[in-house]
Parts: C-alpha cells; structure tokens; sequence
C-alpha cells in the first residue's frame, strides 16, 4: 500500500519512483538509545524496507524523557532495547522487516552482519570506539554512515561517504580521552531531535540516490544557545589516513577488543563473557537459592555484594554502579566463570 | 584580534561563549598551545578547529579578523 | 519519582529546580498533527505537569508517515488525533494529566479554555486563519505562544512574547492566499522533528524562565538543501498592530468564524453544526437502515453520494475527496439539518 | 548587484536558488513588484522579505551588495 506515503511522495526529490527505491533499502542502526531511537521511528515511518537494529543495552526509566520508542511498560519490564523498538516500530508499520539484535558491536558477531547487503549505516552509538569500528567497516565495505552525537543542548553530524568525503578518523583523529567525552552533562531531547532529523534527512537522500544534495559540511549547533554552523570539511581528507587513505590497514577491526569495559557516563562496568548465558536456567537456579531476580527471556538482573548486575542471553555482564574495572572482574570471577 | 568561540562544555568550563588573541598570526599547534597553557584546557588535541567555518589543521594559520570555532566532539547518543 | 528526569535535570540551565518548575506547568498544544504530535511527546517526556492537546481531526494512514504519536492500530480505528496522543503520552509518562480536547479551535468554546491558567501556547496548527486566532488570545491573555511551520523539507518557526516581540500579526500582516499556502507539496519527517525541536526548546526555556536564553529571532531552513538562518525580526515589530498595538482590537477574536471551511491541502470541506451529533445512536439507525457505517465513540464514518462523510460527536461533518463548499452544504442540508 | 535568495516553493516554481537584479537601489516595495512583473511571482504582499538577514518593511531600502531573503510563510503543520 502506497497511500500511506502519499505525503512523502509528494515531495518532489522523493516522488513515487524514490519511494519504491526506499522500500528496498537495508539501514543498520547501531545503538537503539536516543539518537537510534529517532532514526528508527522515522526511517520505520518513511518505509524503508528493512532495518538492522543492534544494541547492547535495556530499557531504563533514565531513558524515557528522550528515547521516543520507549514507554513505562518497557521500562518496568526491563526489555532489551533492540527488541522494544522492534515491538514499537512493528505497531507502526507493519511493512518494514525489522532485525533486533541484543549485541554489542565490540562482539566479533557483529562484523559478520556485513557478509549481507547494507546501505547505509547510521550512528547510533554512544561511544567513539565504536564510531572508529564503524568507521573502518564502512571504509572496508564501501557504506555511507552518517555520525550523529549530542550532549547538553549541543549536537552535531557529519556524512560520510567512502572514496569522497573524509572520514570519521581523518575528522577526529584522537581518540579522545574519556573525562572529555563522558563528563554526564545531561541532555535535552530537541539536540537529539535536531540531530536525528539531520542524520534521517541524508539518510533519505542517500537512499534516493540525490548524491547532490548530501550536506558535505559538518554542522554543529547549540539549540538552547541559538548557534547553528556548517563547517567546511573537505581540507581535513587525509590521503595517509589508516583507515581511508592510500595505504588503509583498518586499524579498528585489528585491535583486540578489551573484553571490560567502563561504559561512557554511565557508572556501569562492562564485561564479555567467552560464551552465552542459560538465562532461563540461570534464573531458576538462582531462585532457588532465594536469591532476588528479574529478568525475561532476554537478560536477568540480580543484587551481588550491593552492586545491581545484568546478565544478557549473549555473554555479557554489566555492574552496575561502579566505574571500578577490577572490582567487575572479581564480581564476575567469583559468580560466573 | 582573532575571535575564539566556544561550544558545549569548553564554553561551560570557561564560563564564557568567546576568547580573543591578540595577535598577528599564530598556528593552529600555536593556539592549541596558549589554549592549554592560559585558559587550563586539557587534551587540546581532541579539539577540533575551524577558521572561517572551515575544519583547519595544526599547520594552517590564523590570521587577525579570522574567526576560530573550538569544537569538542561529544560521543552521546 | 524525579530520578526518571535525571538527564535532563543534569542539564545546567534546568536543573532539579527547574525540573520542579516545569511539572507545575500547563501548556496548551493546539493541534495535534505531526508538529503537535513531535511537541508533545518531548513535553510529557520531560515531565510537563498538564498538556491540554486540542485537535479536530482522528488518525489516517497517511498520518502515520510523519505523526510519530500514533500507530497503525489508530489509523484502522480512527481514533481522534487528541484521544490517541493521550493514550501514548499515558504510556509514555503516567505523571502528566493529559486532557484531550476533539475540537476545532475555530469553535466558541475554544476560548473558554482561556479562563483557566495557561503557561505557553504551542503551534501545532496547520492553517493560518487558527494561528491568527491564537495570536490575539495570546495577546490578550499575555501568554507566550510558539509559531512553527513546515512544508516539503522546510520549515520555521518564531517565538512570540507578549508585550516583547512582535506578533504574529506584524511578521505576517497579510493572511496569504489559499493557493500558495495549501499547495500540497509533501513533507518529510525530518523537517517536523526540527521545527518541533525548535518549539519544544524554546517551550523549555520559558517554562524555567531563562529568558536571556529565548531566541529573538525567526529561524528558517530547508533541511534538503542544507540551508538555515535565523532572520532579525525586531524591525517588525508596528506599534499599530491591532492585535498588539496601544489600539489593539484584536481582530480574530471578532470576526465571525465560517460555519464552512475548506481544510487546507487536505480536498476535504468542514461544516460546523449548530448542536452536538449523537453519534451512537446515529450509527444504530444508520445501521438499521441498511447503510455502510464504522466508527467509534467519538466519530462515525460513512459514504454519502460517492463522498466519505465523518461526523463528529462535536456537532462538526467533514466530506472528503471535495473542495466544493457549496456541495458539501447541500450534502449537510439533506441528511442532517 | 542585489542577490535575492529563494525558499520552498518559490525555489521551485522559479527552479532556481536565487535571482539578482543589477541595481544600485531600490525599494522593498519596488523589489515586490519586480518580481510579480518579471517572476510573475503573484500575491508578494504575502512573502516575508529579509535583507542581510534582517526582516524589512516595504519601505525599507535594498542597496547593491544587500543579500535578500525571500520567505514564504507555509501553514503546513
């Protein structure tokens, strides 16, 4: 059914003809939080015809003031996010094959998802280790990828383009240091607003094929303080860039990737388990040792020695209220290995 | 005078939206130096920096009536 | 429960006093279309004590493409645009009272809204001849009001303070004509989500009374063609203007409102009648009489004479697939006068 | 040379991004004439005109070297 697009075909650089090409389009979404979340809903609206959507993580309260697929009920059930924006975006329309996958994209799975067609990746993630993964898979497979990020009332966006623009590691190419990039300065949801409507914006015309139009200027904008930009940046193309220049090594999908880690501005260790968790089994044994546990078919939660501890179907541990890697460890040593 | 703004939380943690050199010229190492060394700011490096609404690199120069944008690449999502 | 609003509460301009602030706020959100729908999803995410959602319409398909409160299960009951956003905000955060209001804000009792206390008024309008209505009863209540508009990938929108800034009078002293205004032309999704990112913003900055934040200016971009600017409005501000002016006479409140109106880009003629429609008692004898009838509480749907006919319990009749007003009357004067 | 810059559907029926006239002066009021008589542009009292980014009144004056904004106001919500 066409019709329902009808406003969106309207729309001259889309038309009917952009619309069919949308509906056989194939969007990674990497991260489900706020900005995955925008993009989703609105790619999901727009038609597009399958998308990916990988995330680590589960619906929290904290998340609901700018996380728009997300209600209370996923919050109070602790639903992983992948799988509760599959559920919302399914109520939405029912056209668009929906993959939710509860990964992290550290996970040495997740480069297999590109053995498949993808055209186009948007940044949804949280983090820069995983912007510069991204960043080499993009290079590697030849997908655009669109860096969105917001913190405060301050976001910003870049699109990129391999063998055209500069990429993400020849923009930023320090790795910054966390203080700098996970100082929790909160976040109101219009900068997530703003920067998913950029990032769904060049998404729609990339899908479309208007190579024209696709903004090849970084913007920067603080909404609150009235600032909008477009910086030019075409001079920073880096022709020994490791990842996109002459002699490309793809540093990032080299790297070992550190099974701990202290997740961004949020008080919560990470750890990667070698092999899944029996969750089902798991939570039955633990109750029947009296221990207090939550969960679904997805993940369980649990108290150890103070500190609240999620196990996923996956792999993975977080800890919860701690930035103590070594603390993690032992929890995780002493409990599951 | 060359005109530094800020953005995010190099504004917050200078308490103020701009910064002026008076100077000539400088490079940008130059001014990512005095940036470190005057106003306390760490890790310089990660900063990114625009002249005139263009992305420079450490080597360009600024000149006196440009305009600086100091931009901090934030990773939320 | 405040831990909830914690990212936005670690936002320095709001903060845990600011945060208090806004959930003793009511904002009035006139219409309930895809601005009306973006706005108030942000504000009941961010905690806005009471949101009175005024809108004339139910949900269609077509909605869905950029209308990100609803889902495909309105569109297949036509629930009205105001009861099926307060079923999602009521998900979404059980704090917010939520009154839901299926009207035209052309009707008398609209203004009656006025006689309680009302914070800020939010544009979610999608016709011209409302908007100056709103501007004189924000003008004579001194309540700030925030204009936002979008067609095709662009969009503006205005903030305007009372006493302060000119009117929406004075930036737009003409009532444009039909044809340059209504020309259905599309609109995509990201265009709405970054006027509505400019309204809920300037909606935040009001509600905690960071005045020196609010922008002066009128912001205009085309989110396609990677343009935006923000235009000095101040020049217009006229001292003769009849809705702010030492003589204001507030014209819109005076004129007597259509009983016919030809809904703007939308093929579909509006007549409202004198008294309420009992609609389930209609739907029965309609249904007794043999003749094809959906609907719900609030509205039925049938055909008549080749045209789609919704009446609404409110004493209004839409006729769809027309723009002839003086057909559409002589439909009303046979079956229903 | 007075460059005017076009928005929404003005771009589009004009299919262009702007237009220029090469006068030293003139009037907001004769700008909106010109461009009904030459554009054919019909109903101009209805589009908002900003010069170097500036809204203006009909009596205001467009120099040489002034950038003008044409803006359509849009209902669409």
């Amino acid at each position: 059914m066409m019709e329902r697009y009808s406003r969106q075909m309207l729309f001259s650089p889309i038309g009917e003809k952009g619309q069919r090409v949308i509906q056989q389009k194939h969007v990674l979404i990497v991260g489900a939080g706020a900005l995955g979340s925008a993009n989703a809903d609105m790619l999901a609206r727009a038609g597009v015809g399958r998308l990916t959507i990988v995330d680590r993580d589960y619906v929290d309260w904290t998340n609901l003031q700018r996380q728009q697929l997300y209600s209370e009920e996923d919050a109070d059930n602790r639903w992983p996010k992948a799988v509760a924006a599959k559920r919302r975006l399914a109520s939405v329309n029912h056209d668009v094959h929906v993959e939710a996958l509860v990964m992290d994209a550290q996970d040495e799975s997740f480069a297999s998802l590109f053995e498949q067609q993808i055209d186009l990746i948007i940044d949804g993630t949280d983090n820069f280790e995983t912007r510069f993964l991204l960043n080499d898979l993009a290079q590697k497979y030849r997908i655009p990828w669109i860096y969105g990020a917001c913190v405060g009332s301050y976001g910003l966006s870049f699109t990129i383009i391999p063998e055209q623009t500069p990429c993400f590691r020849c923009v930023m190419n320090h790795l910054p240091s966390y203080h700098l990039t996970c100082d929790n300065v909160g976040i109101i949801s219009p900068a997530v607003q703003m920067v998913a409507a950029y990032q769904t914006t060049e998404a729609l015309k990339i899908l479309v094929g208007d190579v024209r139009a696709i903004r090849r200027s970084l913007v920067i904008f603080d909404v609150w303080q009235n600032e909008h930009r477009f910086l030019q940046v075409h001079k920073l193309k880096n022709e020994h860039c490791p990842s996109c220049g002459t002699d490309r090594i793809y540093p990032a999908l080299r790297s070992e990737r550190a099974k701990t880690s202290v997740l961004c501005g949020r008080d919560t260790v990470q750890i990667r388990h070698t092999h899944p968790f029996h969750i089902t089994n798991m939570m039955e044994q633990m109750k029947a040792n009296g221990q207090q546990v939550h969960g679904n078919e997805y993940l369980l939660m649990t108290q150890l020695e103070g500190h609240r501890v999620v196990l996923f179907a996956d792999g993975r541990m977080l800890v919860h209220g701690t930035k103590d890697a070594t603390f993690a460890r032992s929890l995780y040593q002493k409990y599951f290995s | 005078m060359i005109r530094v703004l800020l953005f995010a939380y190099i504004k917050e943690r200078l308490g103020k939206e701009e910064i002026v050199f008076n100077e000539q010229q400088m490079t940008v190492r130059q001014l990512r130096e005095r940036l470190e060394q005057e106003y306390h700011l760490q890790a310089t490096s990660s900063l990114m920096i625009a002249i005139n609404e263009e992305f420079a690199t450490d080597d360009d120069i600024v000149y006196a009536g440009d305009v600086v944008a100091l931009i901090p690449p934030v990773s939320g999502g």
